[in-house]
């Protein structure tokens, strides 16, 4: 790997205990990614894609745990930091974005002063300063009159303005990594539109790097130049975008693709994946996503497959491949 | 024509059906505190029932040569005044202290729920008419009035479970309403118009059953509540009158400092065991209430 | 042609008022639903797309009188369901039938399965007892479901299996039609397929007539013969599936589909990205409702209100800009 | 907001009605009259007579309703029987201070105690310490406050005899300084006030509690540790504000609580306040008496909710959209 990597993070693995038990939310995950690149991660829910993103900023719930191998962030291991020094990174060299505009504002205090209190903690700037800088932001993300939605309170805002001020909040610092964890799922399509068109635009001007979290499979192959695929708290793909859509490898994330009909490819047929997605209390034991694969073999049962890679760049999670690309079975 | 088997591959794994109450049952007796206070209400609750079958002595039996008996093996919580057996009437005071909180929130609990219901299904001018009347009760001064109502209606057993009971159905009023309101928000709710059912049934067999965890939560700590309201009209003699005793009035005395100092046997039992008792019943609720709010699941 | 009409919508208007001021006095209306007229012929599905707050969901529960309308008729069978009594009404909720958006609120979470399907058969007087057992257990396995589940509480079951309870909650009764509202929202992107593959399949199998309400565009052309689009309460364009989606006329409708995102990463779209949000249906702008985020606006759209025109072969648009026979000014 | 606020004003003025009305009609459904207990043999039957015609007690119910009403607004409450004749307005203005010394330090008090512990146990869920002051709260709530008295007194006046068994002031003292005046009725109120603020303690605690857990979950808390607050700021600035929000309409709603426990604290030490003067009034059935201090207390419970619902409508910026 590369010396350009921002983020390197080796065997993650993070798991919140509940009531009715343990619960392994994410499980050896380990995943790079470089200056100003945007990497996708993709999956249904409870796949583990949202906790990746939290325990990397060590925003986990006081029930929650975190292991890894490491977790280097230009250099520094995330892990051993102590919580005064994450502070120091979370909001100024990390940001999120995350998926509920309406409920991601604090109500009693206005946009401007939830915005500014990032930029005064971390810039040290003035009141005045702060103010100003904070009505800038508003008005590179496209918000209207920024002068007076700085002093609004977050209830007068509609949904999708309260998304590009959360945008504006992310980017407020020049973070050099941002994940946007679903940041348009809750917009509707052509609102949606709009924040996805701003967000390729503000990552071309600020040079930022962006993990992507998504379930739509369309929102990722706009979004991203990598795509990692999890199921069950597993990567079970990493590919290039173009490789992962043209040539998807893995069982499910081809049964993924077939499931959801698209715009511009015409087809027929729906094939769905049978099956649920499995309980996060009790995964299936080897491959977790062997009693919905229509290619199960009985290795697949027993023995969880290792992350190999089948070509340069692209890696997959199934016994249907081996080191060599050959393919297996049928 | 294929069918999708699918589902039957995440069909549920435990061969036991978890029905709501079986798991809500389950949550409760992991809580340690909540079930030791069972076991002492439970407790509390069988003495009084079996009071006269376990009491030493007749209730209200006068003894004037035993008056102001410290504790001993005979009297064991001493006697009184009158020479009257306290650990008697400690067990007798129990029986009607605990009958007045069950009948007082029995009572608040049929007109909380009764209006609550209708003003939170019915809305518009019913809600708003249920909700003014609420408002003023709610602004009652509510022990003075209690007083009041008392020294009007003369005191006695009923009136103060009347009293307790017309003047606390305020708080359950509010909470059915507001159950009401959000359950019939809940699609399950449209469905039964969907599906064409009537309102009786949909109130009975869909609202009702849904909206009674809460309900159920507050009435335990309305009725301990209820025992700590008797306990103070009673104390202060306009409660439940002498010689029938509750715990309220066996420490009336303890009013005179005289008594106070040299007595310490006629006031600390009463008074610990309305504490343990209101004590017990305010836990078992704090129980349900974790068992039952979902949220807390974590 | 008349006879394979199911349902014909008249003119429908559905307002809620706005209470405001001191005395809680109406002041405006929020207009939901804004004189919507729509045929749903016999055996086909109706899609209805459009953003949230558009009104679709208020039309579907409208039209089968779950809300009371405030005005229009609503035809099904040539009886106005709006006229109907409460008993009749009652009656004939047998024959029309709602699957609700979120699984989770949509199941009574104090009864078992069994309870939540039976019911309604014991309501409508349809089976009793063992021949209602069996009756709810044959109706589980059409839905995917296995026979002993039906003891069980709805706790249990997954998001994809609650839908499929409620699916067979609707189709216990032997309904003629079903209104379907958002039935994949809430859904895994797995399972949404299999939801829908199995409404296609009910459709065959009982003869159903599907009113397919949802936002998602491109699983409404997967399951629909025809669709109507609308925008702030009122239908922007009505036509047949492959004719909306070869050749969309309304600028919406371009609009709405330029904007889905597509993993063909070698497409080269040109997407139009609307600007603004949707204005507030209690204050609709003038004329065309369309006109301020419209990137054809001409001044004639910002005063006259353009009517729903059938430009050829049954394609509906209310657009000025749309003439007879396809293709823009 | 403008129209919330006069809205919430337009609604007392049914409360207040309805409130006196039932009150009204409870006092004057007793049997008996207020010269059935004056007990002075010179007084002729006569006397009496014209009494009650005077005291307009032998009109219908409703009639005597609407002139005690014009009368109230008037600032006349009547005039005393046992008090032979004092205005009641008289009556409770003197015992007014006395109640207010001792409900609003223990509201003040309790607040101030019970917010930083129902926070800290919030932050903390679950831990040893939280475990300890739910149940600390749920027994506070649990004791009967004129036990609580009861084991004050007989404790620290009777077998310590460090502070004095009841009353405000020491019987006949003159004080020579207001120093040492201050300083007495300190040591009266101490007793009172610890009785009365447990409950209270308690009720808050587990309100700022609960609210706060509510609060912690929500997102914006997370937005706020996304952006690199301290945990400090955190908790403080963005929890506590919004967890506080609810706890102010409790204040107004624990009004009537709090006047129950005041009437039992008074009765209890022999606190000269509104609660004792109630139980007076009730035992020498001095209507105009009875009347003129639940509605005082009922108007003081209205006046607190409505205070409390103003307050919050200035403070939860949400309320101005509406």
């Amino acid at each position: 790997m590369g010396v350009n990597e921002l983020l390197q993070v080796t065997n993650l693995s993070s798991s919140f205990q509940t009531e009715d038990g343990l619960v392994r939310a994410v499980r050896d995950v380990s995943f790079h990614i470089s200056h100003g690149e945007s990497l996708g991660i993709v999956g249904e829910s409870g796949c583990g894609k949202s906790v990746t993103c939290l325990s990397v900023m060590r925003l986990m719930e006081q029930n929650g745990r975190i292991e890894a191998d490491s977790m280097r962030f230009e250099g520094r291991d995330l892990l051993s930091l102590r919580e005064r020094q994450m502070q120091k990174i979370r909001g100024n060299e990390m940001a999120m974005i995350f998926q509920e505009p309406m409920t991601s504002f604090n109500p009693v205090f206005t946009i401007g002063f939830q915005l500014q209190e990032a930029i005064r903690l971390h810039q040290g700037l003035n009141k005045k300063a702060a103010r100003n800088a904070s009505i800038d932001m508003l008005k590179q993300v496209g918000i209207p009159r920024p002068e007076k939605i700085n002093d609004e309170y977050p209830h007068a805002l509609s949904g999708g303005m309260r998304q590009r001020a959360m945008i504006a909040m992310a980017i407020s610092c020049r973070p050099k990594l941002i994940f946007a964890d679903e940041p348009t799922t809750a917009l509707d399509v052509t609102i949606q539109a709009q924040i996805l068109e701003l967000m390729q635009k503000l990552q071309q001007e600020i040079h930022t790097a962006v993990v992507f979290i998504s379930h739509d499979l369309g929102v990722i192959a706009e979004m991203s130049e990598r795509v990692m695929v999890m199921y069950a708290g597993r990567i079970v793909e990493i590919a290039g975008r173009r490789n992962l859509f043209k040539d998807p490898k893995h069982p499910y994330t081809i049964g993924l693709i077939r499931s959801k009909p698209d715009m511009e490819i015409e087809s027929p047929v729906l094939t769905p994946i049978p099956g649920t997605v499995p309980n996060p209390l009790h995964t299936p034991p080897g491959c977790p996503y062997h009693p919905r694969c229509e290619h199960v073999m009985d290795i697949c049962r027993s023995t969880l497959p290792e992350l190999i890679s089948h070509e340069q760049m692209h890696q997959v999670r199934c016994w249907l491949y081996d080191q060599q690309g050959a393919v297996h079975g049928s | 024509m294929k069918f999708i088997k699918a589902a039957d591959a995440g069909a549920p794994k435990t061969e036991e059906i978890l029905s709501p109450r079986t798991i809500i049952w389950r949550r409760f007796r992991r809580n340690k505190i909540a079930m030791i206070s069972l076991y002492v209400i439970t407790v509390l609750i069988l003495l009084a029932v079996f009071a006269p079958m376990i009491a030493p002595y007749e209730r209200d039996d006068i003894n004037l040569q035993y008056r102001e008996q410290p504790p001993s093996a005979e009297y064991l919580f001493g006697t009184d005044r009158n020479g009257r057996d306290l650990f008697t009437r400690n067990l007798h005071g129990g029986r009607i202290s605990l009958s007045v909180g069950i009948v007082a929130s029995s009572i608040q609990m049929v007109i909380g729920v009764v209006l609550g219901s209708l003003a939170g299904y019915f809305g518009k001018w019913v809600d708003a008419v249920i909700m003014r009347i609420t408002d003023m009760v709610l602004s009652f001064p509510f022990l003075a009035l209690a007083i009041t109502g008392a020294a009007i209606l003369g005191p006695s057993i009923y009136n103060t479970m009347i009293i307790i009971g017309l003047l606390s159905w305020t708080e359950t009023c509010r909470l059915v309403r507001g159950q009401f309101l959000s359950i019939k928000q809940m699609e399950y709710i449209e469905a039964t118009r969907s599906l064409g059912f009537n309102e009786i049934r949909t109130i009975w067999r869909h609202m009702l059953p849904n909206a009674m965890a809460p309900i159920l939560i507050s009435a335990t700590l309305i009725m301990a509540n209820a025992v700590l309201i008797e306990a103070a009209l009673s104390y202060l003699g306009l409660g439940v009158q002498p010689p029938i005793p509750s715990w309220g009035n066996i420490l009336e005395p303890a009013r005179s400092m005289d008594v106070l100092m040299r007595m310490w046997w006629l006031w600390l039992p009463p008074g610990l065991l309305i504490f343990i008792s209101v004590l017990s019943i305010n836990l078992i609720g704090d129980g349900l209430r974790d068992a039952l709010d979902p949220r807390l699941k974590n | 042609m008349e006879a394979d009409v199911m349902f014909q919508l008249k003119n429908i208007q559905k307002f809620f008022p706005i209470r405001t001021g001191l005395f809680s006095r109406v002041t405006a209306h929020v207009r939901a639903v804004d004189k919507v007229s729509l045929t749903i012929r016999r055996g086909e599905t109706m899609g209805l797309v459009g953003e949230s707050g558009c009104g679709k969901s208020t039309l579907g529960r409208t039209m089968l009188h779950l809300l009371s309308p405030t005005s229009g008729e609503s035809l099904y069978k040539n009886r106005d369901v709006f006229s109907l009594s409460t008993q009749e009404l009652r009656k004939l909720r047998r024959e029309l039938q709602f699957i609700f958006q979120d699984p989770y609120s949509s199941l009574n979470p104090r009864l078992n399965v069994s309870e939540i399907v039976g019911e309604a058969l014991s309501v409508h007087g349809l089976a009793h007892g063992r021949e209602r057992d069996e009756r709810v257990k044959e109706i589980l396995s059409v839905c995917g479901l296995a026979p002993q589940h039906a003891k069980r509480y709805p706790h249990e079951f997954s998001g994809g299996q609650r839908q499929r309870i409620g699916i067979a909650r609707t189709l216990v009764l032997n309904p003629e039609f079903v209104v379907a509202d958002e039935p994949i929202a809430s859904l895994d992107v797995s399972i949404q397929a299999q939801i829908v593959n199995l409404m296609e399949e009910h459709k065959d199998q009982f003869g159903l007539t599907y009113l397919f309400i949802s936002h998602d565009l491109s699983m409404v052309k997967y399951i629909s013969d025809h669709v109507a689009v609308m925008y702030l309460g009122k239908i922007a364009e009505l036509s047949s599936t492959a004719a909306l989606y070869k050749d969309p006329q309304h600028p919406y409708t371009i609009a709405l589909m330029s904007a889905i995102p597509s993993i063909d990463v070698d497409a080269q779209k040109k997407r139009i990205v609307l600007q603004g949000d949707v204005p507030s249906p209690s204050h609709p702008p003038s004329g065309c409702y369309f006109h301020p985020r419209c990137p054809y606006t001409m001044e004639r759209c910002r005063i006259e209100e353009p009517k729903l025109r059938d430009i050829g072969g049954g394609h509906l648009a209310a657009c000025h800009l749309v003439q007879q026979g396809g293709g823009r000014l | 907001m403008r129209i919330y606020i006069l809205r919430r004003l337009l609604q007392v003025i049914p409360t207040l009605v309805g409130t006196t009305f039932i009150i009204f009609i409870i006092i004057n459904a007793a049997p008996g009259n207020p010269m059935s207990t004056l007990v002075d043999p010179t007084i002729s039957a006569e006397a009496i007579e014209r009494r009650i015609e005077q005291l307009g007690l032998d009109r219908p119910l409703l009639e005597r309703y609407g002139v005690w009403l014009r009368e109230t607004f008037q600032g006349n409450l009547g005039y005393s029987t046992r008090y032979r004749g004092r205005p009641v307005t008289d009556i409770i203005q003197s015992r007014l201070g006395p109640t207010m010394l001792l409900t609003f330090s223990s509201i003040f008090l309790s607040f101030i105690i019970a917010v930083p512990i129902g926070v800290i146990s919030a932050t903390r869920q679950y831990s040893k310490l939280d475990y300890t002051v739910v149940v600390g709260a749920i027994a506070g709530v649990s004791i009967p406050v004129f036990f609580l008295g009861i084991v004050l007194i007989w404790l620290f006046a009777l077998q310590f005899g460090w502070l004095p068994v009841g009353g405000m002031m020491r019987a006949g003292a003159r004080y020579p300084s207001w120093f040492a005046w201050a300083f007495d009725v300190l040591r009266h109120l101490v007793l009172p006030l610890i009785t009365l603020t447990a409950a209270g303690t308690a009720r808050f605690v587990r309100f700022t509690r609960s609210s706060m857990l509510e609060v912690v979950r929500q997102d914006y808390i997370r937005t706020a540790r996304a952006k690199g607050l301290s945990e400090r700021v955190v908790i403080y600035r963005h929890a506590l504000r919004n967890s506080l929000l609810p706890v102010v309409t409790i204040l107004g709603l624990s009004l009537p609580f709090l006047f129950s426990g005041a009437v039992i604290t008074e009765a209890v030490f022999a606190w000269p306040g509104m609660g004792t003067l109630i139980i007076e009034a009730v035992t020498t059935r001095d209507y105009s008496l009875l009347m003129g201090t639940n509605l005082f207390l009922a108007v003081l419970v209205i006046l607190g909710n409505l205070v409390a619902d103003l307050v919050y409508a200035l403070i939860d910026p949400r309320i101005r959209y509406d």
